[in-house]
């Protein structure tokens, strides 16, 4: 009966976000497409919270739904009204339509039906058999952090090199909207208790469900808040000091490998008394060029050098 | 095999599908954007629903950090989409 | 000293932050790293070939949870490549950009792209490969848009999202294994991948994300436009290397990993495919009105001979033969990247000389750039494979082992593609000799720019009279596959 | 008793969010949509999270669930609030 329960709360919720991603790809209104993909995105963080991964819950809801959602909305506002919609002919619509129901259909067979998909136990999975030695308890903080912080290193390369696309490509928006009084009040409360639970997250990724990315996302999102309420620069700092939050992260992580090296050891093999700090030094600098990419990114630019700069920054204060 | 992993992992291979779709098709590049979007989270679901041992055992850790830096590395994709098609769009009024 | 195996991609990261918070200084710190990793590469080339292949997995943990690299001759050989292409684009770059506002993010751009082809060729897992494909493709994508106009935005955005859509292609096969085999590490799975469907289906997903990427015929349309509008140095560094990573990324695949499940059919839809590019990429240079875009259907004319080399090598059986075409392979792949960036290095300069590159208006470029157009004429000896260029070389071992196992059509379509290039180039040197308009065009006085010159004296004589001890390296630590 | 009226609040809870669901569909203007939306889901929210408190018997899970509770009750009010101002705002301009 409970198992009966479970497999239909999963069809429901499997059906749903089925339907909700196929309404975003078919919406021919730009504006419904952007508001249900933000829909799909909470939807997954359920589906990531039924599957056991609550590390991803956190992180769908911050950066998939909530950060990509405000820079789709934004992206939005400056759409033109009415887009045309180019001619198509019927050969294009249906062959791509066949082209990739064939490749679903074979990928699913090739999954499900045919022999394979082999799921070990997870009593002799590696990553919890040496879980001891990574200085941390989170096995997703582990596997990232750890195990397979080339990844992220790469990753965080990633992120930087968007930095200085948007740095290159894009300009500051001036905002719009008039800040009317509850968005102060609403400020006043929400960045306070963000960048404190931003810290809080950052904090307990070692050894609960969190981490530099969760964080990130946070701290990017009071940036976002101020921005929006028309403090632009209270919650980014100059240029100057914004290149050195950029790199912050990516400089952390290269500096700790290559001095990990320095004795012999492959790179970003922590010294094992200093794992932890180690891995809370790299997350920390993660964290400020996570945040201070995204803010980057939503405001659609860098302001010019020439600028006064902007006094302090939560991001510095942290 | 669950039924859960089989039922996520048919949902995934369905969203991966239908967003390529969406990808491909000759429409502007902000829905061709949220189509890649949906498609990755496809994929993502199809790795998390591997991962998935039950209720009684743990997951497999691995998918989950693997997606979690897909996510970011998607954010990373969508916002430089976004910035060169304004500046474009821009280019395009003068 | 495996630890040097990460510097090729660490130091360039580590140069682009700098670059980016030190922009007074971007010039010295982009050709000074240019120079470094040219080191860096000839060293990991001395210890592959002393040592024989290298591997070492990062963070000290096991093979299978943490990430390994590897360096076989191959890897050395194409990162030494890709180190003194880069260097030779580098210093280019410095007078290309001089005085113009991109300067600034051309540079941080330009060192992560480097690091992204260090990191694919020495990644030897499947999901850090994707990660690495992303930094390539971004990095690329920035660095497109950054040439002037419209038309470069434009395709840049375009490259933006087939990108996308070929890496998530490549996450779906990466998945697909993952589900099967458990693990991601590229030199335990060649050990267990097995003949069965899903080994297939990741097969043809890997293929087709990476034909996309490297823009194999019928997948090469956006290439044409990205090349040639992006701007010189980084046109050259797109289509000497960018392409050429990634067809690494897929003879690795189909020799090293997936050999157990390729057949020979398979391994001839890719051939037929190649020839098929050679003939339509040589056609559209034919009728390109831009050198640039000349050089840009080349490439794609290229890319279809190392398809042709690709589906003979993967039937081949074992032995001193495939060992031949392996090295001739190799060579084709390092003569048509030196050629090629040389050719592209050499557009650029006629276009900040001359004002534009329609190849019609030429007229006078003899004169007016002589060196310019000496660095053409030598990379089109070695387009078109005269000797005594690696290419020559090259294709001499294709003709013959394609003989030898009577693959007729590959000899025919070798014999046609040269001759077409033949023609392309002719007409190129046919009107830059020409006496051009009454007015001659501006000349402004000064030096002329020699790294173009140096690429394509590698291409033409140091390959092709030095190609014996690449073969001796391959030989002797060509990796798991050879 | 007191997993009874745990219970008993959560499907209370659960009562309200559907009924406001239900309004946001068949309601026949956008403030009387917020309306519905805002203070039914609010109210539910409000039942679900202290049944929740009292299920679980501990003091620090329902200090953690009257937050949760009070954060949405901040935010839900100041979004209703801005989409009720935008869309007047561009009722007056016409």
């Amino acid at each position: 009966m409970n198992m009966l329960l479970w497999n239909l709360f999963d069809c429901v919720l499997a059906l749903l976000a089925l339907v909700l991603g196929w309404r975003v790809v078919s919406s021919h209104d730009l504006k419904r497409a952007v508001v249900l993909f933000i829909a799909f995105g909470l939807l997954m963080s359920l589906i990531w919270a039924r599957l056991a991964a609550p590390d991803l819950a956190l992180a769908e809801a911050a950066i998939g739904a909530g950060l990509t959602g405000a820079l789709l909305l934004s992206a939005l506002r400056q759409q033109p009204a009415s887009s045309e919609s180019p001619v198509r002919s019927l050969m294009d619509v249906y062959g791509s339509l066949v082209l990739v129901l064939v490749l679903g259909g074979v990928m699913a067979w090739a999954l499900f039906a045919a022999p394979g998909m082999v799921q070990g136990s997870s009593s002799n999975n590696p990553i919890y058999l040496q879980l001891e030695q990574s200085g941390v308890s989170n096995p997703v903080t582990a596997v990232l952090l750890n195990f397979r912080a080339y990844d992220t290193l790469l990753e965080i390369a990633v992120l930087f090199c968007v930095a200085i696309g948007v740095l290159a490509f894009g300009r500051e928006r001036q905002h719009v909207m008039p800040a009317g009084p509850l968005l102060g009040v609403l400020m006043r409360v929400l960045v306070p208790l963000l960048v404190v639970m931003s810290s809080y997250l950052l904090w307990v990724g070692a050894h609960a469900p969190g981490g530099a990315f969760q964080a990130g996302a946070v701290l990017a999102a009071a940036g976002i808040l101020l921005h929006l309420g028309g403090m632009p620069t209270l919650g980014m700092p100059g240029p100057l000091n914004l290149r050195w939050l950029l790199i912050a992260g990516l400089a952390c992580f290269l500096l700790v490998g290559l001095a990990t090296m320095l004795n012999g050891a492959s790179f970003l093999t922590y010294p094992q008394a200093w794992t932890s700090v180690l891995i809370l030094l790299i997350e920390t600098g993660a964290v400020l060029s996570i945040a201070a990419t995204l803010v980057l990114a939503y405001r659609g630019g860098g302001a010019p050098l020439d600028q006064p700069q902007g006094e302090g920054s939560h991001e510095e204060r942290l | 095999m669950l039924s859960a992993t089989l039922i996520y992992g048919l949902s995934g291979l369905g969203l991966f599908v239908v967003g390529l779709y969406g990808a491909l098709r000759p429409e502007s590049l902000l829905a061709r954007v949220l189509a890649v979007n949906v498609s990755s989270a496809g994929v993502f679901l199809m790795l998390v629903a591997l991962a998935y041992r039950g209720n009684d055992q743990l997951p497999d850790p691995l998918p989950h950090a693997l997606v979690l830096t897909g996510l970011v590395v998607a954010i990373s994709a969508t916002a430089l989409a976004l910035v060169l098609e304004r500046r474009l769009r821009e280019w395009g009024d003068d | 000293m495996t630890s040097l195996l990460i510097l090729p991609v660490a130091l360039p990261l580590l140069m682009s932050l700098l670059a980016l918070i030190w922009p007074a200084r971007v010039n010295q710190i982009g050709v000074a790293t240019g120079l470094l990793i040219v080191l860096i590469g000839s060293a990991i080339v001395a210890l592959v070939a002393g040592n024989g292949v290298q591997s070492q997995v990062l963070g000290g943990w096991q093979a299978g949870l943490g990430i390994a690299l590897y360096a076989d001759g191959l890897t050395a050989v194409m990162l030494l490549m890709s180190a003194l292409i880069g260097l030779a684009a580098s210093t280019f770059a410095c007078r290309y950009f001089a005085g113009k506002p991109t300067l600034v993010q051309f540079w941080p751009l330009w060192l992560l792209l480097q690091a992204a082809i260090s990191a694919l060729l020495l990644s030897a897992d499947l999901f850090n490969l994707y990660v690495a494909l992303e930094l390539l493709g971004l990095s690329a994508v920035a660095l497109t848009a950054l040439g002037s106009g419209r038309a470069a935005l434009k395709a840049a955005v375009d490259y933006l999202l087939l990108g996308l859509v070929g890496s998530l292609v490549f996450l779906a096969a990466v998945v697909l294994i993952y589900a099967r085999y458990g693990t991601l590490d590229m030199l335990l799975l060649g050990a267990m991948l097995q003949a069965e469907p899903i080994t297939w289906v990741a097969l043809a997903l890997f293929t087709t994300s990476l034909m996309l990427k490297c823009a194999l015929f019928p997948l090469h349309f956006w290439l044409p436009a990205v090349h040639a509008n992006a701007p010189a140095p980084v046109s050259a560094a797109l289509s000497a290397l960018v392409v050429k990573v990634v067809f690494y990324l897929l003879l690795r695949l189909w020799v090293d990993l997936f050999a157990p499940v390729i057949t020979p059919a398979l391994a001839s839809v890719l051939g037929v495919l190649g020839a098929a590019a050679i003939l339509w990429g040589s056609f559209c240079a034919i009728r390109a009105e831009r050198l640039k875009l000349l050089a840009a259907y080349s490439t794609i004319a290229q890319l279809g001979y190392l398809f042709l080399f690709f589906s003979l090598l993967v039937v081949m059986p074992e032995g001193a033969q495939r060992q031949l075409l392996y090295g001739a392979l190799l060579l084709f792949a390092l003569t048509h990247g030196f050629a090629k960036s040389a050719l592209f290095l050499a557009a650029g300069e006629v276009q900040q000389r001359l004002g534009h590159d329609r190849i019609a208006e030429l007229g006078g470029f003899a004169r007016a750039l002589p060196t310019t157009l000496f660095a053409t004429a030598l990379a089109g000896i070695a387009l078109i494979g005269l000797p005594p260029s690696g290419s020559f070389l090259a294709k001499w071992q294709l003709m013959a082992q394609a003989l030898s196992l009577g693959h007729w059509y590959v000899v025919l379509v070798v014999a046609l593609g040269s001759l077409l290039a033949c023609i392309y180039l002719f007409r190129l040197l046919g009107c830059a000799f020409s006496p051009g308009l009454d007015k001659a065009p501006p000349v402004v006085e000064r030096r002329a720019q020699l790294s173009p010159v140096m690429m394509a004296l590698i291409a033409t004589i140091v390959l092709g009279l030095g190609s014996h001890p690449l073969w001796q390296l391959l030989a002797d630590v060509g990796g798991g596959g050879v | 008793m007191i997993e009874s009226i745990g219970w008993g609040l959560v499907f209370v809870g659960i009562g309200f969010i559907a009924a406001g669901s239900v309004g946001l569909v068949r309601l026949p203007d956008l403030y009387c949509r917020l309306h519905a939306l805002t203070k039914a889901d609010n109210l539910g929210l409000g039942c679900i999270c202290s049944g929740l408190a009292l299920l679980f018997g501990q003091w620090i899970i329902a200090i953690k669930l009257l937050l949760i509770w009070l954060l949405v009750l901040l935010t839900s009010a100041a979004v209703a609030h801005f989409i009720a101002r935008h869309v007047l705002d561009k009722e007056r301009r016409k």
